[in-house]
């Protein structure tokens, strides 16, 4: 069962409010803190990509955060956009990405995956059960 | 935690000093700010990531999108940055491949006056 | 709108959480930086509430905060708990708080109950509008 | 940020240095301190909020708790507190006038031992 929940109107600012909370309830669920920097950044990741799904698809709907902490940290991001945009991701190689040809977005987006798929080990992006969208889901070992 | 952003001149070159979150929120300052160089005249430009607390794929596109502008104008761009976790974030991403990255300024400077634009 | 929904498992913990997305989200939603302190003592009394409401109950329904900045920056937060018990609240004089038959328990109801009354100026205490539970509701004006 | 506790002792007086936040979380061993040192025989404690950065009913209300339980015991306490925020959380409860409130732990020390217990 999820124990802390954040949800939040699809703006750049909120991402903010997400990794702080991600982090808070990683430390207190007892996640080492060399592994605080990870979590941060691999929630900003999730989330980002996520607004920017919202963005892109023009939804207003709310993007969920859920932090778990019964045996490990797990946290799951979920998005509301089409289930086509959500997966085939792929981290790009680099004589990709300096070509003229890809766009800043694309470039970000392949970035933001790399960086998911490269800091996180416990790693799963499927579509969500129930409705449309994506949820990034995350487990990090929780050790005092 | 703010992104701050400062300017100097350094003979040829433009030092973008950066301190702060580079992000999904704040990142869009740090493209105006860079453009607005770029626009300007700037050709070899140094971005110091020094104080920079935290980066995000989002940070790292504007950053992509100002070596592209500067390489097709025929000038050149290199990052400064000395720490471990920021390192590490260029590494998982192959970006350590696309940008020159020095330890210092002076590092930075001397490796483009050199050699050619980067 | 509600711009940045919390809700969390009814543990004191998650007090803290709720007090740090509260401060935050009211600093990026523009409320002056000397009502911070305000702010943040005010959302954890709410909670903190919330919290012994629902142990005291001993409901696991999670604790909700919502949090809006469309004009000024508005908080709600919801308990599940019987409406008999979230209403009523009342300061106690001096000669009471010190009294010996006064429990710890209805002490800190008391005091908590002032400390809200005492720094925010725009409260609403009320029952919600579906279901069972009380709404506490605070307003701080936003102002660049 | 996390709760601090630390205790020595002043002639016949019991400090007990507080730091951090004293909330619904941490407040219970805040409680437990106290216990141990009344249980102990402390009669006579002095509770030093100068680093205190956040307090809230649930902190108040284990403070009130020693207080009237060294008052049965017919010992005193007293609190030490010069911070314009925490002062204002006393007044706005009341507390202001249940507590002796001093600005030092010496004026805390002294008040308490010329006149009567609190
Ligand atoms: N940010 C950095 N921090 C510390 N050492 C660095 C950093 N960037 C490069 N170096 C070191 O400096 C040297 C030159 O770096 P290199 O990437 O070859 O520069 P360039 O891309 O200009 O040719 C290498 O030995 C590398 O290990
Ligand atoms: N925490 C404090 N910070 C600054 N001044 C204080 C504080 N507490 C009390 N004082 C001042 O010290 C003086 C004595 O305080 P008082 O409350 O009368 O002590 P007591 O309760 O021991 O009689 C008063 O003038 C009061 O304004």
């Amino acid at each position: 069962m999820a124990t802390v929940k954040l949800s939040f109107s699809p703006a750049p600012v909120h991402v903010r409010t997400a990794r702080l909370v991600g982090v808070a309830v990683a430390r207190r669920a007892g996640v080492r803190e060399d592994l605080l920097d990870e979590v941060r950044l691999a929630i900003g990741e999730a989330c980002t990509r996520a607004v920017a799904l919202h963005r892109q698809y023009g939804l207003s709907d709310p993007v969920l955060v859920e932090m778990s902490d019964s045996g490990a940290y797990a946290v799951r991001v979920v998005d509301r956009a089409p289930i086509e945009a959500g997966i085939g991701l792929a981290a790009l190689p680099p004589d990709e990405l300096a070509k003229e040809s890809l766009s800043e977005d694309a470039l970000t987006t392949g970035v933001g995956f790399a960086l998911l798929a490269g800091f996180v080990e416990d790693l799963q992006v499927r579509p969500v059960e129930e409705g449309i969208g994506t949820e990034v889901r995350m487990v990090w070992p929780v050790g005092r | 935690m703010e992104l701050s952003l400062a300017t100097r001149t350094v003979g040829e070159h433009t030092v973008l000093e950066v301190g702060g979150e580079v992000d999904v929120y704040t990142a869009p300052r740090l493209r105006e700010r860079l453009l607005e160089l770029i626009d300007g005249g700037a050709r070899r430009v140094v971005v110091d990531l020094g104080r920079v607390d935290f980066l995000d794929s989002t940070g790292l596109g504007v950053l992509v999108g100002a070596l592209k502008r500067l390489r097709s104008a025929g000038g050149s761009f290199a990052l400064v940055c000395d720490k471990e976790p920021l390192l590490k974030i260029f590494r998982i991403t192959a970006l350590d491949q696309v940008f020159p990255l020095h330890p210092t300024v002076d590092a930075a400077i001397s490796a483009d006056s050199t050699g050619a634009g980067a």
